[in-house]
C-alpha cells in the first residue's frame, strides 16, 4: 500500500461516526469566549475508510509477523486467550474508584499473582503501579526516599550506585529522583570488579540498583558479596529482573539479600510488547520498605475471604501514577503465570539459555561477528551481545546496513545495545524460550548471507531496504529544527518555510 | 514452547556440545541457587482450564456495562468505537516490537499520525509520543519547565484531582531532596470554582517555575480566566501548563488560545477502555521551539523523506537527548509506555473529525447540563455549580443528612455506581460527590439516577 | 510472505493446543475394532507459528483491503460493532435446543427483524433458515411443493419459469427440488417479453422465480402484469431480491402481486461476506404460503410479550437446514436496519442508483468497454453489466487477463458474469453504496490504464499479475483427474505417480 | 455513506447530466411504487445508541458460558481457542469477496488446508468446501449417490436426529414428486442401540441407492458393525454413506476403514462457535475417484501450480459441473455456504495435530463415561447405555416417575440446561434424555449437576 497520511485523507463533510444530537443550544452552554473559535483540522472520513487506512498501516508492520530475535526485551508468545479476556465488560469496563466490592475478582487477580511473585522473588509485597520497567527503577527511588526520610538520613544518602551495563533507566530514573549516580565500569571478566564497588560505597550510598545477568549473558558470581557490602553500608539493593528469564526459576532476589526486585510483566511475563506499552513494572520488596510503598496495596482479608484496596498507609510515598496501574496487563501476566505453572517457568528458562549457546554456536561460525566479553568463556544466560565490528573493518558496513538488509528477508532488524555502546558495531539478539530452532537457523542464514552480500555486493546493502514500505528514510532532518516535524501542521508550516526559503 | 520437543532439545545440546541443559547454568554459583521449591499453583496448561478459571474471577466483578456508573475523575467511560478495538487489536500492531523506521513503517505512522491529530485538538506544533497518564505528563511537563527556567516552584489549583497531585508531588521530588520542586497551591473561589487569581497574584514570583490548571477542571468547571491567569504567569516570568482532556476541545478553546505554553493531559477518553485504570495515557505539546523541543523526556517521531522521491518515513526525533541515549544526563527518563493505546487514539480521532468533536462535546454539554438540572431537583440534593461545566459537577448531599457514602451504597444496591467521594479529599464541599455525564448515559439513565436518589434520600 | 501449505509444517511433538489428561484409561472406552489404528498426518505445531501462519496468509487476501467493486453481490460495509456483539456470550455461546426462556434477547431480534422485512416487503412472515440466497430460492421450491401438496396439484404442476437472467440458483433449486425448469430468453429491450411468458404459461406452472432489475440494470416494467399471468395461470410467484439495492424503499414485493421473495442478509444488509458465508437468505411469503414454511417460527405472544419457537406447524414442509438459521447474521442484520432506518434505506439505494450511472459514465468513457443491451437507453439501476469485447477484438485481451492485471494496482478482479455470458468478455462492477466516488474515480482509472496497456504493452497484461502473493496459476491442473487435487493427500500420491510415470 | 455529503452528490449528478436522483429511477413505473411511507422503527445511527441496544437484547438471552449446559443433539459446546477467533475476525478474511486465485491467494490457501486436514482426519482424498450442514451434507450425498447408480431409495437408522432426518426428507423431495429418493428407516435394537442387521438385510435390495449410518450415532453411541453393514449395502451394489464428527476421529476409526464410500459430517465442533446453531457446516468427502468428483454439487478448490517453478497455487476444480456453471443441468446447486467457517476449522485443527485430537477424545470418552457412572448412580435415574459411546449418552428418567420437561424445568432454576428431552423424538425410549459431555465440562460440573438431580428426583 502507498498509504497517504492519514491528515491528507477524507472529504469535507464526510463523517466517521455520529452521535445523537443534543437537545438545546449546547452551545449557550459554554462561557463566553471559551468556545472552539476554529474547528480543528481533523481528517473527515467514513468508518470504512479510517478502518481501511488502519489496516494498510498494520500490513506495513513487519515486528514479531517475522522472526524477531529483539534482544534485552525477552520476547514472549502473547496468548490470544489473555487479548480476549481484555475486553470483555468485565476487565474493560471496570472503573478504578469502584467499591471494592465490584472489583473482587480483580483484586483477586492482583493478589494470586502477587503471591505468586512473592514466591519467584522472595519479597514480601509486590505493587504493580508502575506502567513500565523503567517506572518500576523509578518506583524504587521514590521507595528508596521514602525509606532514608523516615529515618532521617534522605539529605546524607544521596548517590545512587549502578553499573554502565545497567539498563539506562537505572541511573536515568535515579537522576530525577534527585539522586547523583555512581556509575560503575565493566572489567575483563564482564562485570565491575569488587574493588570498584567498595571505592564507591560510603555513608552518601542510598541504594545500589543492578542487574544479572546483563546482556552480555555474563552472570556476576560475586554478586550477594556486593549486596552485602551494599548493606553494610547502609544502602538498599534493588534488584532490575529485566534478563529473569534465564535465572526464573534457580534463584531468588530476597535470598541473594535484594532488598527490592521488579519484573516486566509485559514482556517477561507473556504480556504484549504493543510497540511500547500499556506495561507493567511489578515491584516488590521486603517487609521493611514495604511500609513505603506507593499506595494503595490489594490486601485480602483473611477472615472475610474478600480483597480490598489499602489506601490507609501513612509511611506511603504516595503515587508513582494514577490509580493502581495496568491491571489489564497484570491480569495477562497472572494467566501467563498459570498456565506455565513452576516447571514450566523453569523450562522456559531451560530453552531459553539452550537457544541462546545454540544460536551463539551458529553465529560465531558467521565470519565478520564477535561475541561481547570474549574473556568470558563460559556459557553464557539467555542472551548475549555480539558485534559486528569485524565486518565493518572489512567492507565498511556495520550493524545499521546489515540489519536494513535483513528486513528484506523478512526478519525485523535486531535490537542492538543500550548507550554506551561498549561493542563495536553491537546487536543483541535473544531466542528465548519462543523461537523454535528452524526460527533461530533462519535468522543465523539470513545473517551471513547478508554478511556475505556486504563483500560480494556492498551497494545492494548498503542502500538496503529494497523490500520494505518504504525506502530508507532520512534520519537527520528529524534532528534539524527547521525541518523536524512531529505533527503535520509543523510539517506544512516548515515545508512552506523551506518552499519560500528555497524561492527566495 | 517449540524447543520444548525432547529431540530439539537433544539436537541443540549435541550441536553445542554440552553435556546437558543444567551445565549451561554453570555461570549461578550454588551458593546463589535456591534450596527452595517453587510453590506456585497448579499449572493450567490447557487453554480449556485457564479460560475458565479466569472467566470464574472476572465473573466476580461487576462493570459499568450492566451497571450503570457515574464514576469519572481521571478516567471516564465514553464510548469506545468498535474499530478501534479492531485495530489496537490487530497483531501485528499488539506484538510490534521496535524495527526501523522502514520495517515498522506503519506503525510509525499511526503514531505520527496521533501526534498530529492531538496537535490539532490542542493547536500545538510539537507533540511528544504519550507518557504514562495525565498525571505523568503534568509531572513531566512542570519539570520541563524548570529546566527550561531554572526556577523551582510550580504553582497549582487547590481543588485538583487529589490522584494527579499525588503523581505530581512524587515527580516534583520530596522537600528533603535538595533538588526538589515546591509544590504550592492556589486557592479556589467558593463561589465559582474557579481559580483564585488574588491569592494566583500572591503566591506569583520570579521563584515560579509554571502556572499548572486545567480545563474542565477536576470538578468539572470551566475556567474561564485563562488569558488572565496566563498573564499573571507571564509577567512574573512563569510557563503556563495547562492539562486538558482533549475529548472537550471540539467545544472548548485550545489552551494556547488562552495563553498555554505547554499542554498536557489524558488520552485515555480518546478511544482506551477504562480497564480499571489501566486505559491512562498521557501527552505532552508545546509549541514547536528549539529550547522546548530539547527538553522533552519522551521519544519523539518526526515525518521525513526516504530515498524514495516523494514518499514520506518517519523516524525518531530528538532520541539522543532521552534517557535511552544519555542515560542519567538525559531528559528525566522514558521506557516502554502506552504506544499502543496511542495507536487506539490516532484511529479515534480519524474517526471523530472535527464534527465528531463538536458533536460530541456539545451532547455531553447537554446531557450533563440536563443531569445536574434533574438531579438538583431532587429534594435536599442541590448542585454545587450549576452551569459553567463539562461532563462532570459536584452534587451536594450535606442537606439531605446523609453521607455520600451511605448514597453511594444505597445506589450500588440498585446496580448504580454514584459519583465519587468527595467528602475526604474536598473537606471544604462537605458531603458532596462529582459526578460525571457522557455520551453514553441517556435520558431514562439519568432518570433512573434520579428517582435512586428520591428514594434514597426521602 | 513465500509461506509453505501448513501440511508441511512442523515438527512431530510439538503442540498447539493441550487438554486435560483423560483420567483412567481412557482409550479402553472404544469398542473393540472402532480404535483409529494410525494417527491423522496433521501438522504438529506451537500457537504462536499457527497463528502465524494464519496471519501471514490473512495478508495474501486482497479483497476489499483495496477497492472491490464486486457486483452482482452489493458488498456492504460490515459494521465491526456487529462483530464484537456476535462474539459476546449471550450470541456466540447460546445452544439452538435452549429453553425458549432463556433465548428472549435473540428471539425478540428475530421477530423484529422480521417485522422489518415484512414492512420493507409487504409480506406477512419471514424465515431465516436459508443459509443463503440460494437456500432461500430452494427453500421456494419446497414452499411450492407442499402448497401445491396441499391442493392435490404437486403431480400437475411440476414446472418452474425463470429467465436466462436469473442468478443461476434460481433454475438450480428448481430443478433439484424435482422441477422442470422453463428458461426465459431476454429480448432487445433486456427482459423477456411477456409474449414468451404467457407461452410459458399453463397448468403445468408451479411458479414464477425472477429478479427484477438484473443484473444489467434493466429493471422490467411489465413485472405487475407478470405476476399477474402467473397467479390466473395458478402458479406462485417468487421475487428474488438479490438486487434489492436499487428499488429498496420504493417497491414492495407483495405491492407487486408476488407471493414469496427473499433477501440476502449477508449482503444487502451488511452481514459479512466472509468469503461466502455464513450467510442468510431471509424468505418471506404472504400469509397463504404461511402455513407451508419451514418450522418453528418465531412468534410473539403479545399478552406476556415472550416470545417462542412455532414447531407445531402442521402445514410445514420440515426443514431446509438443522435449527434456526444463521442467526448471528440476523443479529447483524437487524443492528444494520436499525442503524440506517427507513430514510437511510432509502438514500443507500439513490446513492447505489447514482454511483452506478456516475461509474458509467467514466466506463463508456473507456475505449474498449461496451455497455450491455445497449438498446436500453434509460438510466440504468444500482449495477450494469458491461463487456470488453471491442478490447479483446482489438488486441486479444479479454476480462481475464485485464482483471488480473487489475489486481496489480490493488484492485480486486470484478466480478464477471453469471452463466451464460450473454455479453462479451462480460464484467459487472457495482458500486453501491459504500464506495467513495474517489474509490469509483481510482478503479476506473486503473481500468483504463490497463486497457491502454493491452495496447501499449500486451504482454505485461497478459502474463498478469506481476504484483500478487503468488504469479498465474495453472488452471488446467484441477481439471484433470490425474492432477486435480483437493488435498494434501491426494496432491502427494499424484506428484508420486507423475514422477513415477516420467520417470518410465 | 461515503458519498452522502451534498457536494459529492451533486458532482455526480453533474457530472452524468441527470436532473435529480430521482430521475435515475425512471425504469420504475409509477404503478409500481408503493404509497406507503415505511414504518421502520426509529434509526439508531450512532454506534453508542445502536450498540446499547442491542446489548440490551443480549442480555436477555442466558448463555451456556454463565449457565451449565449438557445439550448437544446436533450442535456442540466445545472449548474454541481464541486464535481461531482472531483468525477468522481478520478483516482480510471476514470481508473477503471472491477474486482471482492470484489477488485471493491467501484464503484460497487456507481453504485448501481445510480441505487437506479434514482429508486426513476422515482418510479421504477428495473433500469439496463445505456445505451448509451437516443434515445438508447428508442430503446432498444421498443425492450424489442417486446420480452414480440411478437408483432413488435410502436406507437410514430410525432414531437418528429428527433435525437431520427433516432436512434429508427434503432434499430427497416428498413422494408427490416423480423424482423423489424414498427415506427408510432401519430399525436399531433395544439392547445396544446399535443398527438391527435383520432389518438392514431386509430392506436391503437392488433399488436401494445408499445406507447411512452415522458414527457417533445420534445417540452417542459408536456403531461398531460398520464393516457388516457396508458388506451388506455393497453386495447388493448401494453406497455407504458415513455421517461423523471429526472431533471424535482422534479416536475413533475414520469411516473408509470400515468400508465408507462418502463421508458426511458437521464442521462446527472443529472451533465454531454454536451461535444458537449459526455455528454449523457440514462437509462431503470421498475417494478421489473421477465417477465421484464428477457428481459433487460442492465448489472444490484444487492445489496447482503456477508460472512460478517450485510455488503452489490453489485454483477452482471442477466449478463447471456446479449450477455456477451449468445453472438446472448442474449439480444440484451451490452459493454462499459457510466458507469463513472453514477457515476457523482450518485453523482448529492446525492447532490441534494428531495428538490434540487423541487428547481430546480421550478427554471426552473419560469425563462423558464418568458423567454416564455419576448419573446413574442418582436413585430412580439410570443410563439406557452405559457404554460404548462418545460424548453423549441417554439418560432415561423413567423410574423417577418424572418427565424431562420437568425435570429440565427444575435444572434451568438452578441454571443448568439439561439434555435434550428425547420422549417426543423417540418414543420407545419413554422419559429419557440426551445428555453431551465435552472436554468443557469439569468433575465438578458433573457433581453440581448430579446433586442437583438428586434434589430434583428426591
Amino acid at each position: 500500500w502507498n498509504e497517504p497520511v492519514v491528515m491528507e485523507m477524507g472529504v469535507k463533510g464526510r463523517r466517521g461516526i455520529v452521535f445523537p444530537k443534543a437537545e438545546g443550544d449546547a452551545a449557550a452552554l459554554v462561557p463566553a469566549g471559551m468556545r472552539r473559535r476554529s474547528a480543528p483540522a481533523l481528517p473527515e472520513m467514513t468508518e470504512h475508510d479510517v478502518l481501511r487506512h488502519y489496516l494498510h498501516l498494520s500490513q506495513q508492520v513487519l515486528g514479531m509477523m517475522g522472526v524477531s530475535l529483539f534482544g534485552t526485551c525477552t520476547m514472549k508468545y502473547n496468548p490470544r486467550v489473555s487479548e480476549a479476556l481484555g475486553l470483555r465488560p468485565q476487565m474493560a469496563e471496570l472503573h478504578p474508584l469502584q467499591d471494592d466490592s465490584t472489583l473482587q475478582g480483580l483484586l483477586e487477580i492482583v493478589h494470586r499473582f502477587d503471591l505468586i511473585l512473592r514466591e519467584l522473588s522472595g519479597m514480601d509485597q509486590f505493587v504493580f503501579q508502575a506502567a513500565g520497567g523503567a517506572d518500576a527503577a523509578y518506583t524504587h527511588t521514590c521507595v528508596t526516599r521514602g525509606y532514608f526520610a523516615a529515618k532521617g538520613e534522605l539529605e546524607q544518602r544521596n548517590e545512587i550506585i549502578t553499573s554502565i551495563q545497567a539498563h539506562p533507566c537505572n541511573p536515568a530514573t535515579a537522576a530525577t529522583a534527585g539522586f547523583k549516580v555512581v556509575t560503575l565500569m565493566l572489567e575483563e571478566n564482564g562485570y565491575p570488579s569488587i574493588e570498584a564497588l567498595k571505592a564507591a560505597l560510603s555513608n552518601r550510598t542510598a541504594a545500589l540498583m543492578i542487574n544479572n545477568p546483563d546482556d552480555m549473558g555474563v552472570y556476576n558470581p560475586q554478586i550477594a558479596e556486593w549486596v552485602k557490602l551494599v548493606k553494610q553500608a547502609g544502602g538498599l539493593a534493588f534488584y532490575d529482573h529485566a534478563n529473569f528469564n534465564g535465572v526464573m526459576g534457580r534463584i531468588r532476589a530476597r535470598e541473594l539479600g535484594f532488598d527490592a526486585c521488579m519484573f516486566m510483566l509485559h514482556k517477561t511475563f507473556g504480556g504484549p510488547k504493543g510497540g511500547g506499552g500499556p506495561a507493567v513494572g511489578a515491584y516488590g520488596c521486603s517487609a521493611e520498605l514495604a511500609p513505603f510503598l506507593p499506595k494503595p496495596i490489594v490486601v485480602k482479608d483473611e477472615a472475610t475471604g474478600l480483597y480490598r484496596m489499602d489506601h490507609d498507609r501513612p509511611d506511603s510515598v504516595g503515587k508513582v501514577r494514577e490509580f493502581l496501574g495496568n491491571l489489564h496487563i497484570v491480569m495477562r501476566a497472572y494467566a501467563w503465570a498459570r498456565a506455565m505453572g513452576a516447571d514450566g517457568i523453569k523450562e522456559a528458562a531451560d530453552i531459553a539459555v539452550l537457544a541462546n549457546n545454540y544460536m551463539e554456536k551458529r553465529l560465531l561460525a558467521i565470519p565478520g561477528v564477535a561475541r561481547s566479553n570474549p574473556e568470558a568463556k563460559t556459557w553464557r544466560m539467555e542472551m548475549t551481545r555480539y558485534g559486528l565490528g569485524p565486518l565493518k573493518e572489512e567492507t565498511g558496513l556495520g550493524v545499521i546496513e546489515v540489519g536494513n538488509r535483513m528486513t528484506d528477508y523478512g526478519i525485523d532488524a535486531p535490537w542492538l545495545s543500550h548507550e554506551p555502546w561498549v561493542v563495536a558495531e553491537p546487536f543483541t539478539p535473544e531466542a528465548g524460550e519462543l523461537w523454535s530452532k528452524e526460527d533461530i537457523d533462519l535468522w543465523c542464514d539470513v545473517l551471513a548471507k547478508v554478511c556475505d552480500e556486504a563483500r560480494s555486493d556492498p551497494e545492494m546493502v548498503r542502500t538496503a531496504p529494497h523490500n520494505a514500505p518504504i525506502g530508507r528514510v532520512d534520519s537527520e532532518a528529524p534532528e534539524d529544527p527547521a525541518r523536524w516535524a512531529t505533527t503535520w501542521r509543523a510539517w506544512l508550516r516548515k515545508r512552506a518555510a523551506l518552499a519560500q526559503q528555497a524561492a527566495e | 514452547m517449540a524447543n520444548s520437543v525432547p529431540a530439539i532439545k537433544e539436537a541443540m545440546l549435541k550441536e553445542i556440545g554440552a553435556p546437558s541443559i543444567e551445565a549451561l547454568f554453570e555461570q549461578i554459583p550454588d551458593s546463589h541457587r535456591t534450596k527452595h521449591d517453587f510453590a506456585l499453583p497448579p499449572a493450567l496448561r490447557s487453554e480449556v482450564e485457564l479460560r475458565r478459571h479466569m472467566l470464574q474471577l472476572l465473573a466476580k466483578n461487576r462493570s459499568c456495562e450492566e451497571n450503570l456508573s457515574f464514576l469519572g475523575a481521571g478516567i471516564w467511560q465514553h464510548h469506545v468505537p468498535a474499530i478501534v478495538d479492531e485495530v489496537a487489536g490487530r497483531s501485528e500492531f499488539l506484538t510490534s516490537v521496535w524495527g526501523t523506521a522502514m520495517s515498522d513503517h506503519g506503525r510509525n505512522q499511526a503514531w505520527f499520525e496521533f501526534c498530529s491529530q492531538l496537535g490539532e485538538l490542542v493547536a500545538c506544533d510539537f507533540v511528544g509520543l504519550p507518557v504514562y497518564s495525565w498525571g505523568c505528563a503534568a509531572g513531566n511537563a512542570i519539570r520541563l519547565a524548570s529546566r527550561l527556567n531554572g526556577r523551582r516552584r510550580v504553582l497549582v489549583p487547590a481543588w485538583m484531582d487529589p490522584e494527579r497531585l499525588a503523581v505530581i508531588r512524587q515527580y516534583c521530588e520530596p522537600e528533603g531532596m535538595a533538588s526538589h520542586i515546591a509544590v504550592v497551591t492556589v486557592a479556589q473561589d467558593a463561589a465559582t470554582g474557579l481559580l483564585d487569581l488574588a491569592d494566583l497574584r500572591a503566591k506569583m514570583s520570579d521563584g515560579v517555575t509554571a502556572v499548572y490548571f486545567e480545563n474542565p477542571s477536576f470538578l468539572g468547571l470551566i475556567e474561564t480566566q485563562g488569558e488572565a491567569i496566563a498573564q499573571i504567569a507571564h509577567q512574573a516570568g512563569a510557563q503556563v501548563i495547562v492539562g486538558v482532556d482533549p475529548i472537550s476541545l471540539g467545544v472548548l478553546a485550545p489552551p494556547p488560545d488562552y495563553g498555554a505554553d505547554i499542554v498536557v493531559g489524558t488520552t485515555q477518553t480518546l478511544g482506551a477502555h477504562m480497564s480499571a485504570g489501566g486505559g491512562a495515557g498521557g501527552f505532552i505539546a508545546s509549541r514547536d521551539e528549539e529550547r522546548y523541543a530539547r527538553e522533552y523526556p519522551t521519544l519523539n517521531i518526526s515525518i521525513t523523506t526516504t530515498r524514495n522521491p516523494g514518499e514520506h518515513g518517519f523516524a525518531l526525533s530528538l532520541a539522543h537527548q532521552s534517557s535511552y541515549g544519555m542515560r542519567e544526563q538525559g531528559k528525566d527518563w522514558t521506557g516502554n509506555s502506552v504506544y499502543l493505546t496511542a495507536i487506539a487514539n490516532a484511529v479515534y480521532m480519524s474517526l471523530m473529525g472535527p464534527e465528531g468533536f463538536r458533536e460530541l462535546g456539545e451532547l455531553v454539554l447537554a446531557r450533563s447540563h440536563a443531569a445536574a438540572k434533574r438531579i438538583a431537583s431532587v429534594p435536599g440534593i442541590s448542585v454545587r455549580w450549576g452551569g459553567g461545566f463539562f461532563r462532570e459537577f459536584v452534587v451536594d448531599f450535606n442537606a439531605t443528612g446523609k453521607t455520600v457514602a451511605v448514597v453511594n451504597k444505597a445506589l450500588l444496591a440498585k446496580g448504580i455506581f454514584g459519583g465519587k467521594d468527595l467528602s475526604a479529599d474536598i473537606p471544604a464541599l462537605g458531603q458532596s460527590a462529582l459526578y460525571a455525564v457522557t455520551e453514553i448515559h441517556s435520558a431514562e439513565d439519568i432518570e433512573r439516577l434520579a428517582l435512586a436518589l428520591e428514594e434514597i434520600v426521602r
